[in-house]
């Protein structure tokens, strides 16, 4: 058997008295899509958040493709990452967030290739190249030059999910990547989704409270609640047949407020 | 020592015009503020007419021009008022002209939002400012208007140049009959610090009064 | 006393001198504002606590105060321990810190106003922090300043009459030169009033200007 | 004459003076003293009006304040110009004095008259703006960027000490007074300045108030012939002789 | 048969050289339930809003329980409406808009109570015992002190709701209401208010975008496009069977997006 690409270890995160993380353990292998849910408030950003190395963590310890994220070896002993190290592992990992967060002041183009100019020293004329097939891949091919301003939500995230992949990650993590979006235009985001899913061989880990996308992409469903992960198992399991009380009563919550599963 | 102890007294005298100034100067622009801040939101057009013209000109001209004219020149126009009154109308009406914009910009800043909850509430116009605006724009307003009175504080030194006895111009008496620049001049920017200081713990006390309770508000 | 429009074409020509003085001071102070708000903001962001409790504290003292007493300090103080100024030099080294403890806070406001998600997306894409600035928040963060900047400059031009009181030969100090050598002073003190809310205007437009096109971006 | 019966019925009448010594002085306990108000004062209590209130304003600003109704009169070493005679009433002569110059120990740019500082490029002078020396700088052919209006005496020797300006001019009188206050043995007075006349102050009034001046005038010549005028204005260093030797219309006409 | 106590009749509302409404007109009987769906900028909210009279219109008329809205009598002519008449109207008409808009600095009770107490003159302890009865009803008799930072979504938009009941208007209008919730916070909303249409007679317009709601909630629905009308009739037909191509392209996004009708 593959060994983990991602291997979360006893992670604890506190802010100030509010423990968010308590213990929490997860092993995601090479390839495999995660879906995680459960009730707001209960930790599912912070975890993508601390894999982007957006945050910091109070205990515990995660490796990611065989290093460790948060520590480096020095010697024999194991101390806190330097900015060098994070650096390095954050070329593994890319994100997409709930609220685009595109750069406003550049076209569409220049915010997908900025990054692959400035961090792996690609020249223009590549970068540009392979970002338009990206922009290809997600439909918005003919948007190149317009500026975020001009784009609605749904376009927006498509650009963003773009400008992650173009660092080639092997993991990409999407924090709720529709919620801000109108009803409408969700559809044209998670289609995308779905060919990602199917067509690479990326390690993803998913935010959603879109029951039914989670189910048809993930390989395996975690259902958070207070910091901890209180269920696991196949989406149809998950789903169909949950085992704990507080999976079942925010199912049924979720499933009255008329999300269809 | 005891030639100091009598200067320092006038000195003293001094920061009692300034303090007079900024008391009374603030109180005058508060009320220009508020009237040509929300003149300027009227419905009507001669209202925000004459509010506009009202910012622009004292925004506009310069304290200096502005203090000339009315000690100078409006006693032409059989207006004669004494320095402290000249100096408490010019700057009360220049300060409430920067005090008008910010009284505008917190009432517009609680939003068109409130606004409409309370025509779907059937308020009227002036239940709409007095119960639900005003409220909420008020503890917005604070900040700077903090800032304003400080202004107008630091602005009372140029009343010096309408022969008004305050701080700045008993500094120069001082020094002229003395010889001695430092001393007085040291001694008012302390005390200049002192009264700013002062104005900024007042406000900041109110603002923690008006704010009790509504964590969260401006979010 | 009645208005003489022949004296107003005599004295024009003298006003004009002051007014590129005038001009001059506030541009040139404008820069030492520019650049020393940009040094304060920084040091105040500085992690040695030492450093930025002292820049705070005298920037607070410097705001408190006001800018006459300033510039008699180093005008007529500063010599005292060797360091002589050209009145003009001394001036514009005034006003300039003066107004640079207010554009630093709006170069510090500019910098916090770029939402906190553009750091993270810079992150996210690997970019280091230097990249980070360059390329991301300083590019956001300076144009919506530039309109703030804009308007204390404006504030400055209208502050200028006050280097008269360091013989600063500024519009102000022409025209009361004028006045007092032929006792007329309704025209020369108009002249200078209305000389202010001609740039003023201008000014209100250049701003409006600035405003739109330096508009924020949204996302 | 209504002003007068005013002033008698409001008690007082207001008057400008100059922050100025000897011409004015101010104690440490704020009362206000000096040549000029001393006179001022027993003038109007002899005219019935029991006391003045001085108000200490600039040079620049007594005249516009005093057309504006700010102040009854002006007794502040406003010398008599023709210019200025046609801009007030002024009263018989009261103070007069030469003019002075301050300059570093042994005038080293050799300045004794104003027209000295015209010839000498290098040369600034200082004076109080809208004063008498400004002007005479001025006639003298001084170009305007080598005058330099100085806010207050005090900034005027300071300006000198610090090499700003190389000659402080005022009258007299109050070049020595500053000097005593400064004590700066690197500073000297040359007075007379050659070629400046000397020149008489008097109270100045309103043009619509020429009835008040006159019965100022009345009591001025009594207060001179009694001997009591001497008395008041001497201890200040001012000669009363000066003031008696000459008369206004002398003063107003004196060709410049 | 009874005569409507809405008649929208060639409604037209133009911003600038954009016609968002088009010669629109709509009869609404008493006590009848509407829901007003279409995708996003179709003018769904606006007509809300020119009902509750925060835009103007610009031509058509509008009568409201037998007066005109816009419009006022004076002698034989009708002329624009004074402050006054649009006073008069609005007692009628009460309002729930998507972003709450509760009044910040003051506590869920006095929220509730400062309209009846100023526009109706009801006494203090009158405007209590009312708005504690009308709390009940929504589920928050226990918040009536707190203020509106200290409740989460789905407990602000029932304050709102109480908060317009209060003043007993003969219509109610609902715009988007559960929209701006967490999705598990949609459900108290809802249940709210499918009580609120069984239980009183008070004739409603809902404007959504939950299809399952709408279904459940609405006597007739108005499948709005581009300020048109395009398809109306009884929940049942329009869900299942739709008549007009947009309907039909409509409904299938959105229940590709995850909804349940
Ligand atoms: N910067 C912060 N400071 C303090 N507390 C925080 C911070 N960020 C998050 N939290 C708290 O951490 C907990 C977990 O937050 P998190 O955002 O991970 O939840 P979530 O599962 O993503 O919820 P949602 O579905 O609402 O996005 C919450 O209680 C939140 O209030
Ligand atoms: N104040 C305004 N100025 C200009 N255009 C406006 C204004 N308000 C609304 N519009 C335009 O009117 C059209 C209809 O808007 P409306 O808000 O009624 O749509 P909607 O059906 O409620 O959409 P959604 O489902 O997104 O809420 C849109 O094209 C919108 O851009
Ligand atoms: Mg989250
Ligand atoms: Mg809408």
């Amino acid at each position: 058997m593959a060994s983990p690409i991602i291997r979360i270890d006893n992670i604890v995160k506190r802010y100030g008295p509010l423990t968010v993380l308590d213990g929490l353990s997860i092993k995601v292998m090479p390839g495999e899509k995660l879906a995680l849910i459960g009730p707001s408030g209960s930790g599912k950003t912070t975890i993508l958040r601390i894999l982007m190395t957006l945050e910091t963590i109070s205990g515990g310890h995660i490796e990611v493709d065989g290093e460790q994220l948060y520590h480096m070896r020095k010697g024999a002993d194991l101390i806190s990452a330097d900015e060098r190290h994070l650096h390095r592992m954050r070329k593994k990992i890319g994100m997409v967030f709930q609220h685009f967060n595109l750069f406003p002041h550049k076209c569409v183009l220049d915010n997908i290739t900025l990054a692959p100019m400035l961090t792996q020293g690609a020249g223009r004329a590549d970068a540009e190249k392979r970002a338009m097939e990206l922009l290809d891949m997600v439909g918005m091919a003919d948007k190149a030059k317009a500026v975020p301003a001009q784009l609605s939500g749904g376009q927006k995230q498509r650009v963003a999910i773009a400008r992650a992949l173009a660092l080639s990650p092997k993991i990409m993590l999407f924090d709720e990547v529709t919620s801000a979006l109108d009803p409408e235009l969700v559809e044209e985001v998670l289609n995308v989704m779905r060919r990602l899913a199917a067509e690479t061989d990326m390690t993803m880990l998913l935010v959603t409270h879109e029951m039914g996308f989670a189910h048809d992409f993930a390989d395996r469903v975690l259902f958070f609640d207070r910091g901890k992960i209180v269920e696991e198992g196949r989406p149809e399991e998950i789903f169909r047949n949950p085992k704990q009380e507080r999976t079942q009563g925010f199912l049924r919550k979720i499933i009255a407020a008329g999300h269809r599963v | 020592m005891s030639v100091w102890s009598g200067y320092l007294t006038l000195i003293l005298e001094g920061a009692l015009v300034t303090l007079k100034l900024t008391v009374m100067g603030s109180a005058l622009a508060l009320v220009m503020a508020f009237l040509a801040g929300l003149g300027r939101l009227s419905r009507f057009f001669a209202v925000r007419a004459l509010a506009t013209t009202y910012i622009e000109f004292f925004r506009g001209t310069s304290i200096f021009v502005q203090l000339f004219w009315v000690y100078f020149v409006l006693p032409f126009a059989g207006i004669t008022l004494t320095p402290l009154q000249a100096g408490v109308l010019a700057l009360g009406l220049n300060v409430g002209a920067y005090g008008a914009e910010v009284v505008r910009g917190a009432v517009k800043a609680v939003g068109r939002q409130q606004t409409e909850a309370c025509v779907a509430l059937n308020l009227s116009r002036y239940q709409r400012m007095r119960h639900v605006i005003l409220p909420q724009a008020l503890p917005l307003m604070l900040p700077t208007f903090c800032n304003n009175a400080i202004e107008l504080l630091k602005g009372t030194a140029v009343v010096s140049l309408i022969s008004l006895t305050d701080l700045t111009f008993q500094a120069q008496v001082v020094r002229a009959q003395t010889g001695n620049t430092l001393i007085p001049f040291t001694t008012i920017l302390f005390l200049y610090f002192v009264m700013a200081w002062a104005i900024s713990t007042a406000m900041r006390w109110l603002e923690r009064r008006m704010t009790r309770g509504l964590d969260g508000v401006r979010t | 006393m009645e208005w003489d429009w022949d004296f107003v074409w005599q004295i024009m020509p003298t006003l004009l001198e002051g007014f590129k003085i005038t001009i001059l001071a506030t541009i040139l102070g404008a820069l030492v504002a520019a650049v020393i708000g940009l040094a304060l903001a920084i040091a105040r962001r500085s992690p040695i606590a030492a450093v930025s409790r002292t820049v705070g504290f005298v920037s607070e003292f410097i705001r408190g105060t006001p800018l006459l007493v300033q510039l008699y300090f180093i005008f007529y103080v500063l010599p005292d321990i060797g360091i002589r100024l050209s009145p003009l030099v001394a001036g514009v080294i005034g006003i300039g810190v003066h107004y640079a403890t207010y554009t630093a806070e709006v170069y510090r406001a500019g910098i916090e106003n770029v939402p906190r998600g553009q750091w993270e997306a810079a992150n996210a894409t690997n970019l280091t922090t230097r990249q980070a600035w360059i390329h991301v928040i300083l590019p956001q963060a300076i144009p919506p300043m530039i309109p703030a900047l804009a308007n204390y400059f404006i504030a400055m031009f209208k502050e200028t009459p006050l280097l008269s009181a360091i013989t600063v030969l500024e519009l102000m100090n022409q025209a009361k030169s004028i006045a007092n050598s032929n006792y007329r002073y309704i025209e020369p003190m108009t002249l200078v009033g209305v000389f202010f809310l001609a740039v003023s205007l201008l000014s209100v437009v250049g701003l409006r200007w600035l405003e739109e096109r330096y508009a924020r971006m949204d996302d | 004459d209504d002003k007068l019966n005013d002033l008698k019925e409001q008690g007082f009448a207001r008057i400008a003076i100059a922050n100025e010594p000897p011409y004015t002085a101010v104690g440490a306990d704020g009362k206000v003293s000096g040549a000029a108000p001393d006179v001022a004062r027993v003038i109007f209590q002899r005219l019935g009006v029991k006391e003045v209130v001085a108000s200490i304003s600039e040079y620049g600003a007594m005249i516009p304040g005093l057309q504006a109704g700010r102040h009854d009169a002006i007794t502040a070493g406003l010398f008599m110009k023709p210019e200025r005679c046609n801009a007030v009433a002024y009263s018989e002569p009261i103070l007069c004095d030469a003019e002075a110059f301050a300059v570093k120990k042994g005038n080293p740019l050799k300045l004794t008259s104003y027209k000295d500082i015209a010839d000498n490029t290098n040369a600034k002078i200082g004076a109080p703006g809208g004063g008498t020396e400004e002007k005479l700088a001025l006639q003298a052919g001084v170009p305007r960027d080598r005058v330099i209006v100085v806010p207050d005496g005090q900034s005027g020797v300071k300006m000198l000490q610090d090499g700003r300006i190389d000659v402080y001019s005022l009258p007299v009188l109050s070049i020595h007074d500053l000097m005593d206050k400064a004590k700066d043995p690197n500073l000297e007075v040359v007075a007379p300045v050659v070629g400046a006349p000397v020149y008489c102050d008097g109270a100045a009034f309103r043009k619509q108030d020429v009835a008040l001046r006159d019965a100022f005038d009345v009591e001025l010549k009594k207060l001179k012939e009694s001997g009591e005028f001497a008395k008041l204005i001497e201890p200040y260093g001012f000669s009363a002789k000066a003031a008696m030797s000459t008369t206004r219309d002398k003063q107003c006409t004196a060709a410049q």
